[in-house]
C-alpha cells in the first residue's frame, strides 16, 4: 500500500446521537473510490472522537453528518474541541441540517459561522462533495486517482 | 443469564421504583390511580379496541412537536384537517438517549422563543399531567413513538399519562437507531416495558405494543423484518402483552409487499400465542424520499394502493415533505389525505394480483429458516437465541449502524423490483432459497448488462428518490 | 347525402379557400410552403414519430393561455420542470365557437392587462407566424387541442403553422361540446380536417388525429368510447390520414380501465385499415375531482397506477387544481411529476390482475354491438350509420348536451365500481350482456339495500371528488 | 297536477358557450326532489333565452351556470336584458366563476356587481342554493314539499 499523504485521508462520521447512516455508507463507498483513504466512525459519535480520529490519521479532511435535526446543537463548541486538539483538516458538514422546513441560506450560515468550511444540503451528490474536497486540499483527479489504482 | 421468562412482580416494583428516579416527573406515577385514569377514558381513545375492532386500514401519521400546546394544536389539526384515525406523539432524540436534562432545556429553549429546538414531544419532561393534559384534549387514541433503546421511565410515565400504545422493542429500537447499547441490554429493558404493559393488561387496560416493523427502512427483505417482528411480539406475550401490533415498511414492489403483509399475518397468528391478538401495521416508504413534493406524493400514493390491495389494520403515512425534514402540519395531514384517497378509491375494487401466493410461500419459507435457527441459537429460548444469532450473524439487517449487528448482509431489486439479498454474509438461509435469490438478481444483472456490486446496492438505495423504483445504470 | 368517401383534391381546394377567408389571418396560408416548414422541422419534433416510436408511455399535459409568449413561456415550463414528453396547446372557448371576433377582443384585452380573458390559446388569431413562433421555441411535439365543431380553420392554420396533431372528430367534438350543431354538419366538417390532414400525410408529413376519446367524462361505458373512436378512425383514414391516436378517459377502476385500454387497442387494429398506425391515449379522471389538492393527488396517482399497468403510447395529465380552474404551471408540471414517479415505480413490475381478460371480452362484446348496428344503421356505410344510430338511440352518451345525442342512457357502478349500464333507454345490445350488466348493478342495490335510481347515478357522479370511488348511501 | 305559483318555478340552464352540463343535471334533479318545478334551459343557453324562458313560465328564480371560465363576459348586460323582458326573479349564478386560481371574494364581488342576487361557488351543495332559495321566496320546507307530494 502506498504511504498516505495526510490530504489524503477522510475521516467521516455522523455526530451526536444520529444514527443515520444510510448516508454515510453511501458515501464512505464514493470517496473511496474517488480514492481518498476513509475513515468511517459511523453513527453516534462525538466531538471528540472525531477530533481523535484526525489526529491520529492525520486527516485532510472531517467530513461530519447529520439528518436528525439536531446538528446545530450537536455542533456547539465543536470547532473548538478540533482546535485544541490541532486539527487543521478542512471541515464540512452535510446531510438534513435544520428542523423543519427552513430556509437553506439562513442554515448554511448558521454552520459557517460555527466554523465549518462546507455546508451541503441533503440533495448534495457525493460527487459534489468530492470535487469540492479535491478543490480545497488542492488535489487533481490524477492524485486521487493514483492513489486508487496503486492502493 | 437473561431468558425469555416473565418478570415477577416483586421485580417489577422494584425496577419500577428504580427507573422513576431518574427524573423529578418519576415521582408522579401512581400504578393504582393510572389505571383509574384509564378507566376513565372514553370508548374511541381504548387504543387497542379502536384499532382492532376496525373494518378498514386506520391511517396514522408520525408527529412530535416540544411544547404541548403545539402538540394539542398539531394533533388536533391531523385529526381534523387530515381525518387521522390514530395519533402519533413522536418523542424528541434527547429523551430517546435519556438525556432528560438535554431535552429540559430544549424545551425551555422552545417555550422561550417559540422554536421547535427539539425534535419531537419529551413526554418524560412533560410528565404525568402533561400527558394526560393532551389525552383528554384530543379525542382519538394516541401511541408513543420513539426510537429508545431504554424506554422504561418513558413507558412508566406515559402509560401512566394515559397513552394506550407504545411503539418499539429490543431489536427493533436497538438495532437500527443506536450504534452500542448490547442486545442483551435493550432485552432487558423491553422486558420491563412489557411487562409494565402487561401489569396493565392484567388490570384490563390492554396497552398495545407496536415493535418497529420497518427496522433501517431501506431495502430490508421482508422475512428478515417479519422474524424480527415475531420475536419482539413473543418477548411482549411473555410479559404479559396481549395486543400486539406487527409491522412492516414498503419496498414499494405491489407483490412482494402485498405477500409480506399477507405473511407477516399468517405467521404472526402461528407463531405467537392464542391470547394475543395480532394486528398489522404498513409503514409507506421508509426509505430516502424525492427532493420533490409532487414526486413524493407518487410515492405515497403507491403506498396508498399497496395498503388497498393488502388490508393491514393500520398505515402510518409519510407527509410529501419527508425529504426535507419534519413536515410541515399541512403537508402532514395531505399525506394522510392523498393516501385516503388511493385506498378509499381502490379498496372496494377486486385487485388479485398473480404471482402474491407464490412470494408469499417465499417469504413465508425465508422466515421459519430464520425462526429455526433463533430456536437452534437459543437451545429454545428467543432471547438467548436472538442475542447469539445476531452475535453470529445468522440473524442480521443490512445497514444497521449497531454493533450488536453484523450489518453485513447486503439487498438489492431483482429485475421485477423485488427485495433480494445480494450478499448473505453469515444469515443462516436454505440453499435453495439463496439460488432462487440468486438467479433473480443474476436476471437483473444480465439486463442491465453489469456485474452485482455494491454501486448496483447504492443506486437501488437512491432509486426511489431518483423516481424509479430499480437503481438501473 | 354526405357518406364515407374521400373529399375530391378539387373540393378540398374550394373548401380551403373558403373557411380561408373566414378571418384575416387565413391568407397566410401557403400549402407548400408549409409542407417546406414541416419537411424543416427536427425528428423531434415530428408528433407521430416520437409517439409510435416510444418505449415507454409518453406523458402530455393540458395547457393553453392567450397571450404566445406566455404561451412559449408555459410550455417550456411543463417542458423543463414539468419532464413533458409531449405538449399541448389548448385553445380558447370562442375560437371553437368560431368567434374570432371575441377572440381577438380577449386576446387584446390579454395583451393590454396581462390578464387570461380566454381559457386558451386563440390560434386562428395568432395566425401561421404565430403558430410557428411557438413551434420553434420548444423543443418537442406540439398537439392543438380544443373542443371545436367546425375547427377547418383552426386546422388550416395550425397545420400550416407546424403542428402535426391535432385532437377531435365530428363525434367527439360534437356530442360532449355542443348542443345545436348537428351530426351531419360535424362530420362533413371533420371530413375536410382529416381530407387536409391526409393531403399533408400524402407529402410525407404524418398528422397525428386524435379522436377525444373521454367524451362526456363522466362515468362514459367503455365500449361506448371505443366505439365511437373506431368510428372517427375510420373517417380519418378514409381521407387518408395514417397516425391515429385512440383515447379512453379513465374510469376509476384498475381492472376495466386495463381491459378498456387493451380492448381499445385490439379491436382498434383489427377495424381500421392496416396502413393506419393506431396508438392509444389513457386520460387521467376526466369527472368531477376533489376540491383538495391533497386528495386530487391520489386521483391522479391512481391514475399513473393503471397507465403502468396498461401501458398506453401516452397519458394525459391532470393537474392537482383540477377542481378549482385552469391551472398554475407549477401545479400542472406537479401533475406531470405525480404521475411520472408513479408510472416509473411501477411500471417494470409484474403486475398481472385476475379478471383483465374476462372484462376485455365483454368490452370487446359490447363494443361489436355498437359497431354492428351502425353498420346496419347506415346499410354498411359509416357515416350515415353513425347519423342514424344516434338518431334512434342506438348509440348513446351519458350525459350528452347535445340535441344530436338523446343522452337518455344512464351509467352507474357496481359493487367494485366497474361503471355499467344502468338505463339503457334505446342503446342497441345483447340482451345477454344487458343482463350482466343488470345482475351486477342489483347486486350493488343489494349490498347498499337501496333500489336502483337515478340517485345512484348523482352519487357516482359525486363520489371521486367526495373521496370513494362508488357513491354508496 | 297543482297549479304552479310563480315563486316556485325555477329557470335553470348553462350560459354562453359552455357546455358542461352535469352540474345542472344534478340541480335539475335536486331542485325538482326538492319540490320546484325546473325549467331546464340545458347548455349553451344566451342571455335572450333566459329571458324568454323566464317570462314565459313566470318564475321565481333564474339559475345560471357557468364552469367554463368565461362567465364574467357572457353575464356582462344579463341584467339589462330580464329587466328589459320584465322579469323580477331572483337571480343565482354558480360554478366555476373565473379562469384559473382566482380569489374567491373577489369573484362573488364582481357577480354580485353584474346584478346577480347570489353567487354559489363549486363547492356548493344543491342543499344550499334550495335553502336559500326558500329563503329568498318565503317559502317554507312545507311549501315545497307540498308540490312534491301533490304534483
Ligand atoms: C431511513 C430514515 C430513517 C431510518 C434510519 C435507519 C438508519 N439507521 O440509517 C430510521 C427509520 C431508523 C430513522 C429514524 C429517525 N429519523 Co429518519 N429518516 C430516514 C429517511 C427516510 C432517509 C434517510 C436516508 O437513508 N437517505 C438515503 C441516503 C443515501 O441519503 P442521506 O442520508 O440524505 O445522505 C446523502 C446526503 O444527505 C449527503 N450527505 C449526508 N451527510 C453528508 C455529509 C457531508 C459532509 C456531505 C458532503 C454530504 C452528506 O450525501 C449522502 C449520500 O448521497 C429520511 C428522509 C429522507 N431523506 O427521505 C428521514 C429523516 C432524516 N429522519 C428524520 C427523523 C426526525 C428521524 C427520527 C428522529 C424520528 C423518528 N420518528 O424516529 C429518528 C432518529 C433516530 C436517530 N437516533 O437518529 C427526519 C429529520 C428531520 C430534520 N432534519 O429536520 C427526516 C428528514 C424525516 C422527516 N422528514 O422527518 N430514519
Ligand atoms: C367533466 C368536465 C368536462 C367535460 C364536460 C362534459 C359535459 N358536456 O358536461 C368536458 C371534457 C367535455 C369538458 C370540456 C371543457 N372543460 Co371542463 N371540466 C370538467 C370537470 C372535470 C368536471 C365538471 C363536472 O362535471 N363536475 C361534476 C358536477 C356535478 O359538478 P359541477 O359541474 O361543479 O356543478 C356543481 C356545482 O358547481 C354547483 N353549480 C354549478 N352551477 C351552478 C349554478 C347555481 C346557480 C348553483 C347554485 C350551483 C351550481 O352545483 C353543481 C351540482 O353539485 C371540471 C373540473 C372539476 N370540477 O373537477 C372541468 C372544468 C370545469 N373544465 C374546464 C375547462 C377549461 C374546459 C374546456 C374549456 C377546456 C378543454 N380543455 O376542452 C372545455 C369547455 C367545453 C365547453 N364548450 O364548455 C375548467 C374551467 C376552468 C375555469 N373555470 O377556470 C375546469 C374547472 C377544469 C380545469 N381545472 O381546467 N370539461
Amino acid at each position: 500500500m502506498v504511504p498516505n499523504t495526510m490530504s489524503q485521508t477522510v475521516v467521516l462520521g455522523v455526530i451526536g446521537s444520529d444514527a443515520h447512516v444510510v448516508g454515510i455508507t453511501i458515501l464512505e463507498q464514493a470517496f473511496s473510490a474517488a480514492g481518498f483513504d476513509v475513515v468511517n466512525l459511523g453513527v453516534q459519535t462525538s466531538q471528540e472522537e472525531f477530533a481523535e480520529a484526525a489526529v491520529a490519521h492525520d486527516a485532510g479532511a472531517v467530513l461530519v453528518s447529520s439528518l436528525y435535526g439536531h446538528a446545530e446543537q450537536d455542533c456547539q463548541g465543536f470547532h473548538e474541541v478540533l482546535e485544541e486538539a490541532g486539527v487543521e483538516a478542512e471541515t464540512y458538514i452535510g446531510g438534513n441540517l435544520a428542523v423543519g422546513q427552513d430556509d437553506w441560506e439562513e442554515t448554511r450560515a448558521t454552520f459557517e459561522a460555527l466554523g465549518f468550511d462546507r455546508v451541503f444540503d441533503s440533495e448534495t451528490d457525493p460527487e459534489e462533495a468530492i470535487a469540492a474536497l479535491r478543490d480545497d486540499l488542492g488535489l487533481t483527479t490524477t492524485d486521487t486517482e493514483r492513489a486508487t489504482i496503486s492502493s | 443469564m437473561i431468558r425469555d421468562e416473565r418478570i415477577p412482580s416483586d421485580e417489577l416494583r422494584r425496577i419500577d421504583e428504580e427507573i422513576r428516579a431518574d427524573w423529578p416527573t418519576g415521582a408522579d406515577v401512581d400504578f393504582e390511580e393510572a389505571i383509574a385514569y384509564h378507566e376513565s377514558l372514553p370508548d374511541n381513545k381504548r387504543f387497542a379496541d379502536v384499532l382492532e375492532s376496525a373494518d378498514k386500514p386506520l391511517l396514522q401519521p408520525r408527529a412530535g412537536v416540544p411544547r404541548l400546546d403545539d402538540q394539542i394544536e398539531l394533533l388536533e389539526y391531523l385529526h381534523g384537517e387530515g381525518n387521522a384515525d390514530l395519533l402519533p406523539t413522536t418523542i424528541d432524540s434527547y429523551t430517546r438517549d435519556n438525556e432528560y436534562g438535554k431535552a429540559q432545556q430544549g424545551l425551555e429553549k422552545a417555550r422561550e422563543t417559540g422554536d421547535d429546538t427539539l425534535n419531537g414531544f419529551p413526554a418524560v419532561n412533560h410528565g404525568v399531567e402533561g400527558c394526560r393534559t393532551l389525552i383528554d384534549a384530543i379525542d382519538a387514541p394516541i401511541e408513543v413513538r420513539h426510537g429508545t433503546p431504554d424506554a422504561r421511565l418513558l413507558a412508566a410515565i406515559t402509560f401512566a399519562g394515559g397513552f394506550q400504545s407504545f411503539e418499539g422493542g429490543p431489536i427493533s429500537y436497538n438495532i437500527p437507531y443506536t450504534k452500542r447499547h448490547g442486545l442483551e441490554e435493550t432485552i432487558e429493558r423491553w422486558q420491563f416495558v412489557d411487562r409494565l404493559a402487561g401489569a396493565y393488561t392484567e388490570r384490563g387496560v390492554r396497552i398495545n405494543r407496536e415493535p418497529f416493523g420497518p427496522l433501517t427502512g431501506t431495502l430490508v427483505p421482508p422475512s428478515i423484518a417479519i422474524a424480527i417482528g415475531i420475536v419482539e411480539g413473543q418477548l411482549a406475550a411473555t410479559q404479559g402483552v396481549r395486543s400486539v401490533t406487527l409491522g412492516y415498511g414498503q419496498v414499494g414492489n405491489v407483490v412482494q409487499d402485498v405477500a409480506a403483509l399477507n405473511a407477516l399475518k399468517d405467521l404472526a397468528n402461528e407463531y405467537l400465542p392464542d391470547e394475543v391478538v395480532v394486528t398489522t401495521v404498513f409503514h409507506e416508504w421508509m426509505g430516502g424520499f424525492p427532493p420533490d413534493e409532487a414526486r413524493a406524493n407518487g410515492v405515497i400514493s403507491l403506498g396508498g394502493m399497496t395498503a388497498a390491495i393488502a388490508q393491514p389494520d393500520k398505515v402510518i403515512t409519510k407527509s410529501p415533505q419527508e425529504f426535507q425534514g419534519v413536515p410541515t402540519m399541512q403537508a402532514n395531514a395531505a399525506g394522510l389525505r392523498t393516501t385516503r384517497q388511493v385506498i378509499d378509491m381502490a379498496i372496494e375494487q377486486d385487485i388479485d394480483i398473480d404471482g402474491i401466493a407464490e412470494e408469499q410461500d417465499l417469504i413465508e419459507r425465508e422466515t421459519r429458516c430464520l425462526m429455526d435457527t433463533i430456536f437452534t441459537h437459543g437451545d429454545g429460548d428467543v432471547v438467548q437465541g436472538t442475542i447469539k444469532a445476531f452475535d453470529s450473524g445468522a440473524l442480521d439487517v443490512p445497514f444497521a449502524p449497531s454493533d450488536s449487528a453484523k450489518g453485513a448482509i447486503l439487498p438489492a431489486r431483482d429485475d421485477d423490483g423485488r427485495v433480494r439479498i445480494f450478499e448473505w454474509a453469515d444469515l443462516e438461509m436454505d440453499d435453495e432459497i439463496k439460488e432462487i435469490h440468486k438467479a433473480r438478481l443474476s436476471q437483473r444483472a444480465n439486463t442491465e448488462g453489469r456485474e452485482q456490486s455494491f454501486r448496483m446496492v447504492a443506486d437501488d438505495v437512491d432509486a426511489i428518490s431518483d423516481g424509479k423504483l430499480i437503481g438501473r445504470p
